[in-house]
């Protein structure tokens, strides 16, 4: 370990001492156009069936619609945290760099999402229950949710150094999961306007299959998206690092120091 | 501790457990960026080593990684203690490090400040008054750290050493703000922990009179 | 050492209106201020008396973790304190307790007056309280480690508050929920209870150990 | 001079979480856990929604107080710029504006989208944000006085606030008596905000001379 | 004002004003307790004092005096600007203080502390590049102040002296922390100022080797 290794010249960069950005780059770049064919696919297959096959509810009338945005944006604001937060643990325990950059860009992913269901939802309210906003568990455990995703961003944007952003996000991300729970079974804790799981839940789903296929082919499409999207931003996030550390290797900045004897 | 407080005085708190640092291919810096590598050398007991070299160049840096305070990029630094029979207990960290910033609370008085060291590092009895004698805080005593001059807030910050019975100094300028009398004392009491096996590395801009010291430039390689 | 840092801070708490009677003070001025700001409407207050004394504290308490580490930071004695102990668990417990030292107990202490100006039923009086005394410990120590996270980002409350406000929202829903319900639906009383005092044991069992892994990033 | 203060207090305001922001914050957290701790009932919500935000906007410039002068004094930059300029009132003239642009400004801003979670009826909105525009300069210029006296407690938020709250008060009695005639009451509406202007003028031509008399007498 | 933006460089910083200052029986203290008291001198424009003293004497007091950032408890500070005909405006404030805190914003980089200072004094064109030029802060223009050794920080508080544009230099231990080469400079810069018609009351412990200066020794009497 001592001498073998020369030092390095950055730890915050040493995502390049390993081949493997490399080849998930290459990877990623054959990838990319089609998860992208298929998200598009995906999404134009769900919105048609949402749109026009799917039966408008005998309560709601034609709004029911909002759901096929509404309830898989909602999944994925879930979905997102959960992976940044199982990447954060493998980024801690096995030290791989590339764990770090996939949490560290799902970050603003989850947020658009969250903020998504946050709109929708809103949208939704007004006709159903009268107001756009209630200080109900759900929602507001879901405005906290994107409160999280942007304290997690911010984090990684106030610090500097990479390496160490990296190691407190992680640990902010795991300590903030908690809330993951309470979000899912806020409706059932709590007496709340909004109403309770009807897909997701133990005793499997009890929804219409005309109104199912269309909400799980768009939270298909929603996945894909995700996929898609978080290739994209790690390949950003990659090149970026790379363009850094040549900027910081510029000749003149490496002054380093070692010790004479006077 | 008990055998400690039956016989008061005797033990005082130059009874340091005498410990040799070596540091092989040391390689630390700031915030992700590499300041020094390379650095490896053996302090014995009774050993000093004076650190010179240019503003920005390390120094500090190179004294907080000894002290456990950063992370290193590279290397190893280890500590052997020269246990006796008498000493049984040795304490994890064997060094301690006085740095630019002397770590006073505004609103403590000297008293007070003394009092917190002297329980924070569990410290012998008697530390506290030679401490006080040393650097002479006697007059301060009752005074907020607020309002000491430059040099009586060094002073009161080296006090410190006195008290911690650590065997390791890493002292970074040291004489810095202290007038010409105050700075030979610091040499002295340096000169005491060396005969008493303490090992020092100090930096210094300044020309610090340690006989027995090994003096080392960093500087870019 | 655990005790000597713990001393220390409730010396530098009640000095010079040092931190302690700073959370008072704000706890105080926030319970006023909202009181006089919502008028004499008694049973209005009486109805928002628990849940404004509970979001007074989670506000007080998030007030004050900036002097947790920020200011140990700066004047250089977080150095001395972490090199002068080989187990730094046991600072950063001695930190989260003397904050509960000086914030939660004296806001539990002042609770039982301001619940009188706010008009709280007075059945509601000792359910507050304990809720109060299973919540707020969760409440430092989440803070704790909030500091220890945002340490170099000198004064970074932003961040601070952005981080630490979601971890507190469940104790504070909770919280409420303890409170509100402790005089008629002793179901929902105790397992809001319970939940608090899960969350406050869970919190003393992981997060000194994520702060100090924190604090050891941080180091600078 | 005068600019240049103004701008670097901007600058150091939006820097790494810096007091705009931190402002900010604190008073949409303040809403939002008040309306989180008040529940889910929208009649209650409508009702208390002025007064909160007042209350709010008051506690958020009250907390903002120490960044006026204690930073610069403990880092040594008032020294340099009380010693750089002929016209101390015009520093703290430059201390005073850039406090409210970073604090009462961004709290007006905020304000119609926090109104709208907190339910607040739709013809409420403007008499609240002429009230706050009218009281919050009066509220900026106490602060600074506050902080000019307490200048040498090292950030002794107790006397700050003890300082304050007095003077304060009027301001958020008249603002939240003015947000709430706001839609039905003219003359009572009149009279507040007229109230509140005449605050602001007198402070503004008496306090900021005050408080470079504190300033005078706290220099050491 | 205009027509120093029409001749950008031709007016360097340096075209002070010239000033005398004139200490009679001063007595000054801190927090009510008398530190000094009979200090009269006469600073004529190109003269020097350097003040040497124990820790706690009362040279940073006499320095804070001097510069109006302490009252007075007794005795006359005055100052007489030498105008001349182009120098119509003189302004109030004759000194600046360099003290022992830099007075520098943990969150603002080196360039934006310099304009900051540039546009507080008014500085004249040109000011700030010579400023950064004599004490090499190049390369450090993009750092934030907080990542600066205590060195680099020193040097960054003494690039203000260039800056505004005074005539009296009060220096409060200006070398502390500095290496050997960069306290030679600034022993340089001391030179070129006291060349230009400036004059400067500089407290040290350290040698100083200013050849012009006087030498006082602030002790009890
Ligand atoms: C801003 C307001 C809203 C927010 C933040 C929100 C949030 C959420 C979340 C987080 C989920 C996922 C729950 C899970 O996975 O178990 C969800 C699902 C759902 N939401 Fe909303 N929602 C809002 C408004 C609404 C409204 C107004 C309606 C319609 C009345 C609605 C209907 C649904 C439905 C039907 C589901 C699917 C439940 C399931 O089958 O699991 N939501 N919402
Ligand atoms: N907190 C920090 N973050 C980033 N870089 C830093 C930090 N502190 C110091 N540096 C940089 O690291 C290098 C080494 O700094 P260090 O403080 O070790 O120098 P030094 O030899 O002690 O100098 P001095 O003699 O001025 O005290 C310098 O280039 C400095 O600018
Ligand atoms: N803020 C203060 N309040 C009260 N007393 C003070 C304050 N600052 C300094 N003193 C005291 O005033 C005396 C003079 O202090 P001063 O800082 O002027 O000394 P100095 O000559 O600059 O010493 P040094 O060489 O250590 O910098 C000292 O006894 C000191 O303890
Ligand atoms: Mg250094
Ligand atoms: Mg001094």
């Amino acid at each position: 370990m001592t001498s073998v290794v020369p030092p390095a010249p950055s730890r915050s960069n040493s995502i390049y001492q390993m081949a493997n950005p490399e080849r998930f780059d290459r990877l990623a770049q054959g990838v990319i156009p089609w998860i992208g064919g298929i998200a598009a696919l995906l999404a134009v297959t769900g919105l048609y069936l949402g749109l026009f096959v799917s039966p408008e509810d005998y309560q709601q009338g034609a709004t029911v619609r909002i759901m096929y945005v509404h309830v898989p944006a909602a999944w994925m604001a879930l979905f997102c945290y959960t992976t940044m937060t199982i990447s954060s643990v493998a980024g801690f325990v096995w030290k791989h760099p590339l764990a770090d950059v996939a949490a560290k860009v799902t970050a603003p992913i989850g947020a658009t999402f969250t903020l998504l269901a946050l709109i929708t939802g809103s949208l939704w309210g007004k006709p159903m229950w009268g107001t756009w906003w209630a200080w109900d568990a759900r929602l507001t455990s879901v405005l906290v949710l994107f409160f999280m995703y942007l304290g997690y961003i911010a984090l990684w944007q106030a610090i500097d150094d990479k390496a160490r952003a990296a190691r407190l996000g992680a640990i902010v991300c795991v300590a903030g999961f908690v809330n993951i729970p309470i979000i899912k079974f806020s409706v059932d804790w709590w007496n709340s306007l909004h109403q309770p799981a009807s897909v997701i839940r133990a005793d499997g789903p009890s929804m219409p299959g005309s109104m199912l296929t269309p909400l799980l082919v768009m939270g298909l499409a929603y996945s894909a998206l995700y996929v898609w999207l978080l290739l994209i931003a790690m390949r950003g996030e990659i090149a970026d690092r790379r363009l850094e550390r040549l900027t910081k290797d510029e000749p003149g900045n490496a002054k380093v120091s070692g010790l004479r004897k006077l | 501790m008990t055998a400690r407080s039956m016989t008061p005085g005797i033990l005082s708190s130059n009874s340091i457990i005498p410990c040799a640092m070596t540091v092989d291919q040391l390689a630390g810096g700031r915030a992700g960026t590499l300041v020094f590598a390379g650095i490896s050398f053996t302090l014995a007991p009774g050993e000093a080593i004076v650190l010179r070299g240019a503003n920005g160049c390390g120094k500090s840096t190179l004294l907080r990684t000894l002290a456990g305070l950063l992370r290193p990029f590279d290397g190893q630094i280890n500590f052997s203690p020269q246990t006796t029979e008498g000493n049984l207990e040795i304490p994890a960290q064997m060094t301690v490090l006085v740095g630019h910033t002397n770590g006073l609370k505004a609103t403590m008085t000297v008293r007070e400040s003394i009092n917190y060291w002297m329980r924070l590092y569990e410290a012998a009895e008697g530390a506290d008054k030679q401490a006080i004698d040393r650097l002479r805080l006697g007059d301060l005593l009752s005074r907020r750290t607020s309002t000491l001059s430059a040099g009586q807030k060094r002073r009161l910050g080296l006090s410190r050493l006195l008290i911690c019975n650590r065997p390791i100094w890493l002292m970074d300028e040291p004489t810095s703000s202290l007038d010409t009398a105050t700075s030979t004392m610091v040499l002295d009491m340096m000169d005491t922990h060396l005969d008493a096996g303490g090992a020092i590395v100090a930096a210094t801009h300044e020309p610090l009179e340690l006989a027995r010291a090994e003096k080392f430039v960093l500087e870019a390689a | 050492m655990f005790l000597a840092i713990l001393r220390r801070d409730l010396l530098l708490s009640i000095r010079g209106g040092g931190g302690m009677f700073q959370s008072l003070i704000f706890f105080a001025l926030a319970i006023l201020t909202f009181s006089l700001a919502l008028g004499p409407d008694l049973a209005l207050l009486a109805k928002v008396a628990a849940p404004i004394l509970w979001a007074a504290a989670m506000l007080s308490t998030l007030l004050s973790l900036d002097r947790i580490f920020q200011a140990d930071a700066e004047d250089g004695s977080l150095d001395i304190d972490w090199q002068a102990t080989d187990l730094p668990v046991l600072l950063v417990a001695a930190k989260a307790v003397s904050h509960w030292l000086t914030t939660g107990l004296p806001l539990i202490a002042a609770t039982p007056v301001l619940a009188l100006l706010l008009n709280l039923p007075a059945e509601g009086l000792v359910p507050l309280l304990l809720s109060l005394a299973c919540g707020t410990p969760a409440l430092s120590l989440i803070g704790t480690f909030a500091a220890a996270v945002t340490l170099p980002l000198r004064r970074a409350n932003i961040l601070m508050s952005v981080l630490t406000a979601p971890l507190f929202t469940p104790v504070l829903i909770f919280g409420v929920s303890a409170a509100e319900s402790g005089g008629h639906d002793g179901s929902r009383f105790l397992s809001s209870i319970l939940f608090l005092s899960a969350f406050s044991l869970l919190s003393m069992v992981s997060l000194p150990f994520a702060s100090v892994w924190a604090i050891k990033s941080n180091l600078d």
